[in-house]
């Protein structure tokens, strides 16, 4: 593939072999991973032999076709799934899932905003932080001071109810963003929001990531969105879902808006794109 | 570099189906056991029961032996399996004109937050009006005959079913409510197609309140006037002081609240599969 | 009369004694109200603590129990509960005559006119057991009588004139609001053709064992404040009007005179208040068991003439 | 082309808050009657039954005019309000516990299904168990005093509340429970944060069947040994054949019912504001 | 601006004074139209004085920052708020919206998929002709010929429950395509899709427009969606929410996927991109 030096693709197969050795600086990984929904004759493999990692501090975003197991892989990653239904090994900072889960390294934004309609905007986003066991970290920000970081100063009292589907969508990223975990698991966290809310999510999302830890898992729609974010773009395949294509993106930080706009970032979405055409 | 010639069809393939082992299925043993551990644990009391009571040499006429009250029915069988099958007709009676009514009134309720509070004063006065209270009337308007002990059976069932089929129908999703209002649906589509699905699991955990009520509300009815039935044979054994036929008797009347209790859950996981329990 | 029973005060103090009655406040309360007023519980060395009844047939296993010591209690319920072997002992009757009786519409005189009419009772109890033998005692064709199994409607219904004869416990408010709407009726007290006993003391056997004498104090005191009574009816009637707030004071007096009807007149006239011979008790235990309602026991297990007043204390 | 300089701040200005013209609140006369409103038709009722009874002739110890109840009612005021005291503390006290109880054995059931399937047997005993049964024993066991009362009345409403709880406690958003395990909530911190708060509608729907429920087993632990409270009145002016004086008591015990349902409703839009009504 | 031969930018204002001439072929008509939620101390204005019209057989998108009152304006359409809460003209096809949505002329696909959990996949689909009142037509296709269309072939028996994010979109969409309505509202429909699933869709939803008479309302975040598939982008701003921008877009049809690679396309989406930041 011409000029495509700051490009990696390599196969699945291939990275599956290399990565076998683990690394110290590993964040999740997955090995040989099969998960299993329903039971009996309604049981339908959703994902199968999949193999990831993300190192620390990386950004490794998720693309595929709707269905595939994206959704899925988070769970298990987060370990939300019931234990029958992961097969494989799945390692969160060298815990189970469980474990790390519990160690409260994880935090998760899901697909579709999920609020508690008896709290209001402000409670909501405090309600992991006045729960957490064995949490002795301040947060760095107030609830409000997030919310506002979301665009949603002035919005404390209201109730999820009151909200657009976008202002909901940025309730439960600041929730999660309060959190300031290890891991972050991110499904299409900006799916709602227009092109420029969105921007300003993505920079607000960098600048948390730069001044901390996380490491981030993402899935996302939008190529764009993936490759200006993330460090490593890992693409799947359908029926069952597995591990296709991973594209390394090899931009240095920080990334400026307009690198967007360069040939280098075409061509990376182009690819990314003909992998998912190659692999429905 | 990518796996070579992935099918490019337009159109997604089904899912893949899973073979899960056998092992995962539960044993026959243990399916048994899971079947009959409630009865298991009864069976135990009953047994405890027993013990407690030779050991405390506790007085029949205060708390019968099960083996006394065995006996009790052993002698007695046919006619107590006359009020059993009484008793179960009535509670059956009462407890389908409550569905009917119950369900009734709730989706007039759901329909108008004027007749909910026209309406809750009289049900609030029905259903706390002591049946001493309206005996002689009960059976002056309607009879010796099967209707007043219905009624009873009725009058205690319909209030649960009422309240909860009436939160089921109101806490629909608006926006399927939208979805009906814009394909043009009738008020009667909306309540066949979207409240009364959303209210089945509301109405299945009323029936947990409104199966046994249903047999107390036919005791009740049998004390009041009757011939016939567990609730008239209590009366007629207690005045002769026989307790332990009075247990027996009590007994038989909690075996037709439980076996009405556990056919509405059978029901409600055939009826309501989709309601998941997040425990 | 009475002072012989003095003796009987422990030198310990008074000896605790809980009484049940089978119901709750009527005429039969005032010698309970009157006794405790005059003192002479005390007198006889009892702490007397009382309380309602929920009838006969709960009232009697409960002083069986020992949650009451001593029960003032109806012959039906106490002979049947007696017959099964609950651990009690009659020890002394308020009541020889018993209470059952046949309010009838006036046009039926006597029993024989029953016959072609109709006669609400409570088929499977006491009164059923007394109708039946009231048929073989009088002799009338019980096959005549369309008997109605009593329910919560038949008083409403006899009083509509729906209903021509009922069968009532006598002494009871229910008979006097019966009798205050209908003035007119016939009474046809069963007592008349079939001898059965009405209230009777009733003691539990392990407080009888351990307070032989406080039973037996009971029994007296219960006699002198009946016979109290008898002497001071309008004072013992205003204190029973003043204490039963609930119950119309007509129906109290009906009640007080139906029930000392029973206390003074008949055996205890001749005897002696609260006395009663055995075979009183057993005419109404045949009575109950050609019902089969009670079991045959021999009356000696159940019944002691010990407890009576030492001297007969005479209305 | 554009609305010229428009504000580029970074962050959403605050909604706009919208002016409501007073025209659109109701007047002061259409409040006073919309708060009154079912008494007038309870008013009205009292007035027809009044007709009803003087137009037929109903006999008063069948049905007696209201204008009889007002009398005897008139004539017994201190005994009559007397009772209702009573049979109010005694409701409070059967409600409370049941309140308590039901919600923590609700807890209990929604945590394990074992536990559910365990104690649905006894407990369904223990409803349908006819209080004449076992009468005796309450009262041997338990004292003759308000205990045995308020059990009937506590045995009455916690059915109810343990249904309707444990339904609201397992109908929970799984992703919110999901939410919570991340941030390594401990299942107290579930329980407290997302269950209660989600099965808070259905307690308060339960309290319809619960309030008036807790009236009716006071009323009846009345009538098997009390001596004060309308249960034990009725049982004493029913003996009496006194229908004017035992209706003004059963209405007096309809009375704590209605007032015990409305104050429910009136928590429940306090409590629960969240829960929208879709008619 | 140069070279915008094919793009017609218009002040909201300026298009009210010549729109009030009512058109024959003109579908849906706003006029003057204000949106207020909740009541008393609660009550927020959502949108104010927009002005707005959609044509026969045009496609019409919305554009706007998160929370600005695009969804707000669709379920006005609709008529599905309470009347006391809009103010203002709206008409569909003539007639009052509450005349239009009895007779059947509306269909709309929700921001957030609306399914009957007890419904299997396919009976959600059909969920809507069962019970439109006074419909005579027969549809088109089937609700498997429908699935199959939006590509949920096989996922006729499943339940909402075992479905992902993104084929619970599709099969709202598909419930509101078997419906053949007149005016089609959606509030971004293909919000949760991949490109690939996403361009299918466009392909299906085309279709289905060039084959009817159906005007389309559609909400969207993506510019490249809005420009590709519309006649006319509403571009709106926040706080309240008011028309800001009509920008025509005047492609001829049918359009080929490499129009948005063609500098036009990219104009266009510049055009409303400034207009979007202008206008928070
Ligand atoms: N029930 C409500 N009560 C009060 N305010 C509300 C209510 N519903 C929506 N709003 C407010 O009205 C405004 C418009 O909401 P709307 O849902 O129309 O936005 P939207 O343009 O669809 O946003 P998004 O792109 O995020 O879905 C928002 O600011 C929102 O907070
Ligand atoms: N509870 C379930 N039972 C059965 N199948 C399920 C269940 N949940 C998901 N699936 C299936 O598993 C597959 C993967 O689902 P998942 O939600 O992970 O997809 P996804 O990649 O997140 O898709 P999307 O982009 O649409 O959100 C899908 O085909 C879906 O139909
Ligand atoms: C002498 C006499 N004997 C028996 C009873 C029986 N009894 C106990 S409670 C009750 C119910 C009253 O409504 C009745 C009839 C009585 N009262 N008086
Ligand atoms: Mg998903
Ligand atoms: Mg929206």
């Amino acid at each position: 593939m011409p000029g495509a030096s700051q490009i990696t693709v390599s196969r699945a197969e291939s990275s599956t072999g290399s990565s076998a050795v683990a690394r110290s600086d590993e964040r999740v990984r997955l090995q040989d991973v099969c998960i299993v929904h329903g039971r009996g004759d309604q049981a339908v493999v959703a994902v199968e032999g999949v193999d990831m990692h993300v190192g620390a501090r990386e950004i490794v975003s998720i693309v595929g076709h709707s269905g595939c197991g994206k959704s899925t892989l988070l769970r298990a990653i987060a370990g939300l799934l019931p234990n029958a239904s992961v097969q494989g090994r799945i390692s969160v900072m060298g815990r189970s899932p469980d474990e790390a889960r519990r160690s409260g390294l994880i935090s998760m934004v899901f697909q579709e905003s999920v609020l508690a309609p008896w709290r209001t905007v402000e409670r909501n986003v405090t309600l992991p932080l006045e729960v957490a066991r064995g949490r002795t970290r301040t947060p760095r920000r107030t609830a409000s001071e997030q919310l506002e970081l979301v665009g949603l100063k002035g919005y404390e009292k209201r109730y999820p109810k009151q909200l657009s589907g976008g202002q909901r969508q940025r309730v439960s990223l600041a929730r999660a963003l309060m959190m300031e975990p290890e891991v972050l698991l991110m499904d299409e966290p900006f799916g709602a929001l227009d092109e420029i809310t969105r921007d300003e999510m993505h920079s607000e999302l960098l600048r948390i990531w730069e001044t901390t830890h996380v490491s981030i898992v993402l899935v996302t729609h939008s190529l764009a969105e993936a490759i200006f974010l993330s460090d490593r773009v890992v693409v799947m395949s359908s029926h069952p879902g597995r591990v296709a294509d991973t594209i390394e993106v090899d931009f240095p930080r920080p990334r400026r808006t307009d690198l967007k706009d360069s040939p280098e970032f075409s061509r990376i979405a182009h690819r990314i794109r003909v992998s998912l055409e190659h692999n429905r | 570099m990518t796996t070579a010639a992935a099918p490019t069809t337009s159109v997604a393939e089904p899912p893949v189906r899973a073979e899960i082992p056998p092992a995962a299925r539960a044993g026959l043993l243990l399916r048994v056991f899971r079947i009959t551990r409630s009865w298991l644990v009864l069976g135990s009391a009953v047994v405890l029961w027993q013990v407690v009571v030779e050991v405390f040499g506790i007085a029949p006429y205060i708390l019968p032996a099960p083996s006394e009250m065995i006996a009790s029915f052993a002698d007695n069988a046919g006619l107590f399996l006359d009020g059993l099958l009484m008793t179960t007709l009535m509670s059956l009676g009462g407890f389908g004109v409550a569905l009917v009514v119950g369900v009734a009134l709730a989706v007039l309720m759901a329909r108008s937050a004027l007749f909910e509070e026209l309406v809750y004063p009289f049900l609030n006065i029905v259903r706390v009006m002591p049946t001493v209270a309206v005996a002689p009337l009960l059976i002056i308007w309607f009879g010796r005959n099967a209707l007043p002990i219905i009624i009873c059976s009725f009058l205690i069932a319909v209030f649960p079913i009422l309240v909860d089929v009436a939160h089921g129908l109101t806490s629909v999703d608006e926006d399927l409510v939208s979805v009906m209002k814009l394909a043009n649906a009738s008020e009667l589509s909306i309540l066949l197609h979207v409240r009364i699905p959303n209210a089945l699991p509301y109405l299945f955990s009323s029936f947990r309140v409104a199966a046994p009520g249903a047999v107390v509300g036919a005791l009740l009815g049998e004390f009041i006037g009757a011939r016939r039935g567990l609730g008239y044979l209590i009366t007629v054994y207690s005045a002769q002081l026989n307790t332990a036929a009075v247990f027996v008797l009590a007994l038989l009347s909690c075996l037709v609240g439980i076996v009405f209790f556990n056919v509405c859950v059978w029901l409600e996981r055939i009826v309501v599969p989709w309601r998941t329990v997040v425990r | 009369g009475g002072s012989s029973s003095s003796a009987d005060v422990p030198a310990g103090g008074p000896t605790p004694l809980k009484m049940a009655f089978e119901w709750t406040c009527s005429g039969d309360w005032s010698v309970v109200y009157s006794g405790l007023e005059q003192k002479i519980f005390e007198k006889h060395g009892l702490a007397l603590t009382y309380d309602r009844g929920q009838g006969g047939s709960d009232t009697v296993p409960m002083v069986a129990a020992g949650e009451f010591d001593v029960g003032l209690l109806g012959a039906a319920p106490t002979i049947i509960g007696a017959g099964q072997g609950l651990p009690i002992t009659i020890v002394g009757a308020a009541a020889t005559s018993g209470p059952v009786t046949i309010l009838a519409s006036p046009d039926i005189k006597q029993p024989a006119d029953l016959e072609g009419r109709s006669l609400a009772v409570q088929t499977d109890q006491f009164e059923g057991a007394m109708w039946e033998a009231y048929v073989k005692a009088t002799g009338i064709d019980g096959s005549k009588v369309e008997v109605i199994p009593a329910d919560d409607a038949t008083t409403a219904e006899f009083l509509a004139g729906k209903i021509d004869a009922l069968v009532v416990f006598y002494p009871t408010a229910s008979t006097q609001a019966v009798l205050a709407a209908r003035p007119d009726l016939t009474i046809l007290p069963m007592q008349d053709h079939v001898p059965a006993y009405g209230h009777l003391m009733v003691a539990n056997n392990r407080y009888l064992a351990e307070h032989p004498d406080a039973v037996r104090g009971f029994v007296t005191a219960w006699s002198e404040s009946a016979k109290w009574v008898v002497d001071h009816w309008d004072q013992a009637y205003q204190l029973l009007v003043s204490k039963c707030p609930e119950v119309d004071p007509a129906a109290l007096k009906f009640s007080m005179e139906a029930y000392f009807d029973g206390y003074t007149g008949g055996y205890a006239k001749e005897h002696g208040i609260g006395t009663f011979e055995i075979a009183g008790i057993e005419k109404t235990q045949e009575v109950l068991e050609s019902a089969g309602l009670a079991k045959d026991r021999p009356t000696a297990e159940f019944v002691s003439l010990d407890y009576l007043p030492s001297q007969p204390i005479m209305p």
